[in-house]
């Protein structure tokens, strides 16, 4: 490690823990906290529509869900196509407290951060159930395995009376220290919370990586018979992998609730476990900086291809669809460029990125 | 022609073998005056993978009709890249032949596709064996037909010829070739690329992994092959002593390039391989053999360093 | 999806009755509007053609001045069958200060049956879920409610049944829709219609229905009282005639692309049922309202009036 | 009793079309070891070709469920082309993403014509009687579509088992390299795979749109419906589809014949299957007639 770290501008390590350094530089460190203070600041320097400021936090809910997912498919290699309905697990948990207790409890109202976290608890227990077959199924039949647990769990959800046979189950507004939350701040508060939370989930993901499970993580997902000649179990890693996925889905399906007021099952269908699965998949399997940029580009395109396709309506005659057709149309086109050119995904440019500016102010 | 590549500039030769290898040179160019057709040429070639790795630093090597040609060298001295630069199969690995050309047969094959150099008649058989694992033994070798277009009557023929050769798999012709033992594998592989009716057979490792007496069993179905089926042979290969046995000509690889080469039966005596590459050391040798590994070390570091 | 073919009209001629008497403008004045629905996603080979019909409907409406000098200008979003994204989309329109709004889904307008409260935002829903006016103030039915249609279809099966209690079964959407009227249908027979409700069955997406029509067979029912969407009752009649029941429609002769006018519809290889309500008559005869929207007929019975076109 | 043997039979029927279905994934899945999640979307196009050609054409329905067929074959070994080629090589993860949004962009270009939002219906052209026997009854619809299953079936297992561009497409999923150096070319191969997957796909998607009529949404959504009956088959096992898809076919059919309706249950066909694939699943990881991974170290 070289002595200053504040002008360190190369590889320095002279032990495996420096590789491990949460910072490697002090520089890196003052960015990452500058950077963090700016997301807390800025709601309040200028206001955003109602509108935007839900797209924002829904960002930051998938940014917890992808985190999830991250740890089962992009760390321990596991095709996860059941993630939404493990948000599912965590929204309905929320939900299931609404049914019994009324939809205004104080447990819901006052304890929401417990319920957060009971909601994150109850997705671990329900993924390393899911993940059980792991321990024999593999690759593709595994897959499907998640596919079964999303097309059950929407079917119970969609037939149990307990459920509302999945029409919405209503959450009311949460309190805070001022009091009951209004209209008009409920979508800035739920930004500060999941701005909490994304930051805690990412630091946690982060030292999780530096651990021996980490590491046996990466070893499964590269080989696993040979990480279980290595002494690891495979089996079981995969069932941490899909019980931490659940955990962090569970969390993210909680705040779904709170944000959107209610919980239906229209929200966590298999469609919306491909949508994760693509955010994935375009932030960058396998890093924990893409569970940041692929919610954010894959929310931000279908904003962006929603006013595109507005404009095509309004200039071409109505009797043709194209505008209709431009959104599939265009948010496919997306996914398939993305991953015939860049299929390591946004991470892969931020990485790009910072490989050249490691070195600054010196070059090779 | 022999003598060009070895003398251009930036082909250093490694260490004290360069005498040798002129030396050798200019007798085999005279030598090979006499069956001077060659069925392969490979001139000078260089080889990047991923646009910035070059492994072939300017090889150029030749097969002529009717041999057995072997290629020796240690492990990562290029001996797969070249086969695959001759036998197309660069491009899955991403590789890239930059300089240099391929001949067989006449028409130049540099930086074709497999399947038309094995349409030309020179087939390879990869390294560690590769059949396919869940095909039976009969379907594996009726596989390498693919590219045939000479007639169901002549295919089947060949197939039967092929039980012939290697009565072993007549037995097994329908077990699962990934249940097959480790030179059964190598029997189906090698039947397997017999079956394009190559005109040239082109050998990678045939030896790796297979027990000593498997090992022979294979290089005398070689040997056959070359005699029955006028089959040309170009054989990889780390166990240098057999293959200085069976073949006629060799070509020694070390670091991308090729350091020595000569008949079979005169490099069998040239002490230098004796020494690096049958283990046979005579007076002094071992420490010879030390020093030889710190200077290629030294040279490896260097090389890496100064590489962008 | 769960339109009749008559349905805009109505809901859009409300509208503009709320929208008149609602606001009293000052001359050249826009009124906002928005709507959210499905064009792509589940159902839209409902949603596209309805938001066409919106879309023209107004053009037509402005076109004609049936508000003087009021003009009426009304965004119109995908939301691909998804509550989010209708939520985003509400979200949005309340930004760009629309005084109505128009919806699609059961599922959404449930979901935002609170924001409409809050907000004081008079909604019509495309979907006419009875449910849909529990505990709330600001959503608006135009024509009778799912529920409502359904007791209609019951009333019809038990003023022309002759003989004993007649036997029906319902064959129902499994979601919201579906399920609302059954509750009710059911609170009327314990009200005193003299029907007898055997089986609610909940479809799915089955290639072949002669199980469940046997089964409704065995138990004796004489009627089926149909909610959901096109093809579940396109397949479910093309197996009921497979298996000797005869359907005949009721309600106006639709609108047809073949030569071939299937107001009896009798053939199972025409799946459509171009009509509003359809009675399959065999040993028994069942009879099957059903949630039908033909395109493009709004749009082309405007097209005579409207001024250049 | 002919409650029973009517609900096995259609079980049957309705089973035989999802294996013609779940044929699509197998044919990809054997040669490229890809899910190929557009592969309802490709069922769709199939279906709305032959009626764009019969309906708006006016090419005779036989000839141009032939000739839906024939386009196909070439609309998707053109989508592997532009699409897929790129990406051999790739991790399997990404190319199955990469179908997924083959889905979105087929959705589009779907919605682009008059189908997307239309509902439409096939012309008659088979008999309207029943074919019964013993109480039992199915329609000529349902028998065409279960013998059109047969012949596919049975051609393209004997195509993989007997013919050497069969054999060698399997070599090729075995081992890429190794099929390469014995001169298969494996892009041709992967072609090929995708354009015998569109034409049964197109075949699929003939019988589906008889039986369900033309919509979009309901076609589409076969591509998932039969993920459970590629999976219980083992993915690259044809015999496996057959069968696997007669297995669900028979348990959806016994499910809404004798579950549903009783002790409160409704819709249990939809879920039935996916319960039994995970149950099955735990005791054959690799489905009934899947390729166990030979792993020699």
């Amino acid at each position: 490690m070289s002595t200053n770290r504040w002008l360190a501008t190369g590889n320095y390590f002279t032990s495996y823990q420096d590789e491990q350094r949460l910072f490697f530089t002090h520089l890196d460190r003052t960015i990452l906290t500058m950077f963090l203070l700016l997301l807390f600041v800025w709601p309040l320097l200028f206001t955003l529509s109602n509108k935007y400021m839900l797209v924002i936090d829904n960002i930051l809910i998938a940014v917890v869900a992808i985190i999830g997912l991250n740890i089962v498919t992009g760390f321990a290699g596991l095709i996860s196509i059941g993630h939404a309905a493990f948000v599912g697990i965590g929204a309905y948990t929320v939900a299931s407290f609404s049914r019994t207790l009324g939809d205004s409890h104080v447990i819901i109202t006052h304890a929401w951060p417990l319920m957060i976290v009971l909601s994150g608890l109850t997705g671990a227990v329900f993924g390393a159930i899911v993940g059980l077959p792991a321990m024999r199924l593999k690759h593709l039949y595994l897959a499907i395995a998640t596919l079964s647990f999303q097309m059950i769990f929407t079917w119970t959800i969609n037939f149990l009376e307990f459920f509302n046979q999945g029409q919405t189950i209503s959450i009311s507004r949460v309190f805070w220290f001022t009091g009951k939350l209004g209209r008009k701040d409920h979508y800035l508060f739920w930004y500060y919370v999941l701005l909490v939370v994304v930051v805690l989930s990412g630091f946690m993901v982060r030292n999780l990586l530096r651990t021996r499970y980490g590491r046996c993580l990466s070893a499964v997902r590269d080989n696993d018979r040979a990480a279980d000649a290595m002494g690891m179990h495979p089996g079981l890693t995969k069932v941490y992998a899909f019980g931490l996925a659940g955990f962090f889905a569970g969390v993210a399906g909680a705040l779904h609730a709170y944000v959107y007021r209610g919980v239906g099952f229209e929200s966590f269908t298999l469609h919306h476990s491909i949508t994760y699965l693509a955010m994935a998949i375009v932030g960058g399997l396998g890093t924990l900086n893409g569970s940041f940029w692929g919610p954010a580009a894959i929310i931000t395109l279908e904003l962006q291809v929603e006013t595109l396709a507005e404009h095509a309506g309004q200039i071409l005659p109505s009797t043709w669809n194209l505008a209709t057709a431009l959104k599939p149309f265009s948010f496919g086109l997306v996914i398939v460029l993305f991953l015939m050119f860049e299929p390591r995904g946004i991470a892969n440019w931020w990485r790009i990125v910072r490989s050249y500016t490691k070195l600054w102010p010196f070059r090779y | 022609m022999f003598l060009r590549p070895l003398c251009q500039s930036r082909n250093r030769i490694v260490d004290g073998a360069w005498a040798h290898c002129l030396h050798l040179g200019l007798e085999n160019c005279l030598m090979d005056k006499q069956n001077s057709e060659n069925l392969l040429e490979v001139n000078n070639i260089e080889v990047v993978y991923n646009d910035i790795i070059q492994v072939l630093r300017g090889v150029s090597l030749n097969v002529s009709k009717g041999g057995i040609v072997a290629l020796l060298g240690t492990n990562g001295a290029g001996k797969t890249t070249t086969l695959r630069a001759i036998s197309g199969l660069l491009k899955p690995e991403n590789g890239f032949i930059r300089d240099g050309y391929i001949k067989f047969a006449g028409s130049d094959i540099t930086n074709v596709l497999g399947t038309h150099v094995v349409k030309l008649g020179a087939v390879m058989v990869p390294e560690g064996r590769r059949v396919f694992k869940h095909l039976t033994v009969a379907e594996n070798i009726r596989v390498g037909s693919i590219t045939r277009k000479d007639g169901s009557q002549k295919i089947r023929a060949d197939n039967d010829k092929m039980y012939d050769h290697f009565p072993r798999l007549s037995k097994i012709t329908h077990r699962l070739a990934g249940y097959c033992s480790g030179g059964e594998q190598q029997m189906i592989a090698i039947a397997r690329a017999l079956m394009a009716s190559p005109k040239m057979l082109m050998l990678d490792e045939p030896s790796l992994g297979l027990a000593p007496l498997l090992v022979k069993e294979i290089f005398e179905n070689v040997e056959a092959i070359n005699r029955e089926m006028d089959t040309t042979i170009l054989v990889v290969e780390q166990n240098a002593k057999i293959a200085l046995q069976v073949s006629d000509y060799a070509y020694i690889m070390e670091s991308g390039k090729i350091v020595l080469e000569g008949p079979s039966k005169e490099l069998r005596d040239n002490p230098d391989v004796k020494e690096f590459y049958m283990g046979v050391t005579q007076g002094g040798g071992r420490e010879r053999a030390y020093k030889y590994e710190i200077s290629r070390c030294l040279q490896r570091f260097n090389r890496v360093q100064g590489s962008p | 999806m769960e339109n009749r073919k008559r349905m805009t009209v109505v809901l859009s001629l409300t509208l503009i009755f709320i929208v008149a008497f609602t606001f009293q403008a000052q001359a050249g004045q826009t009124y906002k509007l928005g709507l959210s629905l499905a064009i792509t996603g589940p159902t839209s080979d409902a949603g596209d053609p309805y938001s066409k019909g919106v879309e023209d409907y107004f053009n037509y409406v402005n076109d004609m001045k049936l508000l003087g000098d009021d003009k009426i200008d009304c965004t119109i979003r995908d939301d691909q069958y998804k509550t989010d994204i209708t939520k985003r989309n509400f979200e949005d329109f309340l930004d760009q200060g629309i005084v109505f709004y128009l919806n699609y889904s059961t599922g959404s307008t449930l979901a935002l049956k609170k924001d409409f409260d809050e907000e004081k935002m008079p909604t019509i829903p495309a979907s006419f879920h009875a449910g849909n006016l529990v505990d709330s103030s600001y959503i608006f039915l135009p024509i009778a409610s799912y529920s409502a249609q359904a007791i209609g279809l019951a009333e019809y099966v038990v003023n022309n049944h002759k003989g004993s209690t007649p036997k029906v079964a319902m064959f129902i959407h499994p979601s919201a829709f579906g399920r609302g009227p059954v509750s009710d249908v059911e609170k009327a027979v314990a009200a005193g219609l003299d029907m007898e409700i055997v089986e609610v069955v909940e479809h799915g997406k089955d290639l072949d229905n002669t199980a469940m029509l046997k089964r409704l067979n065995s138990k004796g029912v004489q009627y089926v009282i149909s909610q959901t969407i096109q093809s579940p009752v396109a397949t479910m009649l093309k197996d009921a005639s497979r298996l000797g029941m005869v359907a005949k429609t009721f309600g106006e002769p639709p609108p047809t692309l073949s030569p071939r006018s299937p107001v009896q519809v009798r053939t199972p290889s025409w799946p459509w049922p171009r009509s509003t309500g359809v009675m399959i008559r065999l040993p028994t005869p069942i009879i099957t309202p059903m949630a039908l929207w033909w395109p493009r007929l709004l749009p082309k019975s405007f097209d005579a009036p409207r001024p250049g076109a | 009793m002919s409650y029973f043997f009517q609900l096995v039979v259609s079980g049957i029927v309705v089973g035989s079309i999802y294996a013609l279905a779940a044929l699509g994934f197998v044919l990809i899945y054997k040669s490229s070891k890809v899910l190929n999640i557009a592969h309802g979307q490709i069922i769709a196009a199939g279906a709305f070709i032959a009626y764009a050609l019969t309906g708006w054409v006016g090419i005779p329905i036989y000839i141009s469920f032939l000739l839906s067929m024939v386009i196909t074959f070439f609309l998707a070994m053109s989508v592997e082309r532009i699409f897929l080629r790129r990406l051999i090589g790739e991790p399997i993860i990404s190319v199955i993403m990469v179908t997924i949004g083959l889905m979105s962009i087929i959705d589009g270009l779907i919605f682009l014509t008059p189908f997307g939002s239309v509902n439409f219906s096939f012309p008659q052209f088979l008999p309207q009687e029943l074919i019964s026997f013993g109480g039992v009854s199915i329609s000529w619809t349902q028998l065409v579509g279960v013998i059109v299953t047969v012949l596919m079936i049975g051609g393209f297992s004997w195509f993989f088992k007997k013919s050497t561009v069969g054999i060698s497409m399997r070599a090729v999923s075995d081992d890429q390299f190794a099929s390469m150096s014995v001169g298969i070319s494996v892009p041709r191969v992967f072609g090929l795979a995708w354009a015998t997957a569109g034409l049964s796909a197109a075949a699929a998607g003939g019988i589906i749109g008889n039986i369900t009529g033309l919509n979009f949404e309901t076609l589409q959504a076969f591509g998932i419906t039969v993920f459970p009956v590629v999976i219980l088959g083992g993915l690259d096992s044809i015999l496996g589809a057959v069968v696997a898809g007669i297995i669900m076919g028979v348990i959806q059919q016994f499910a809404s014949g004798y579950l549903d309706g009783n002790w409160g249950l409704n819709g249990t066909a939809e879920v039935l299957p996916y319960i039994i694939l995970l149950i099955i699943l735990l005791f054959k990881p690799h489905g009934l007639f899947g390729i166990h991974e030979i792993e020699r170290v």
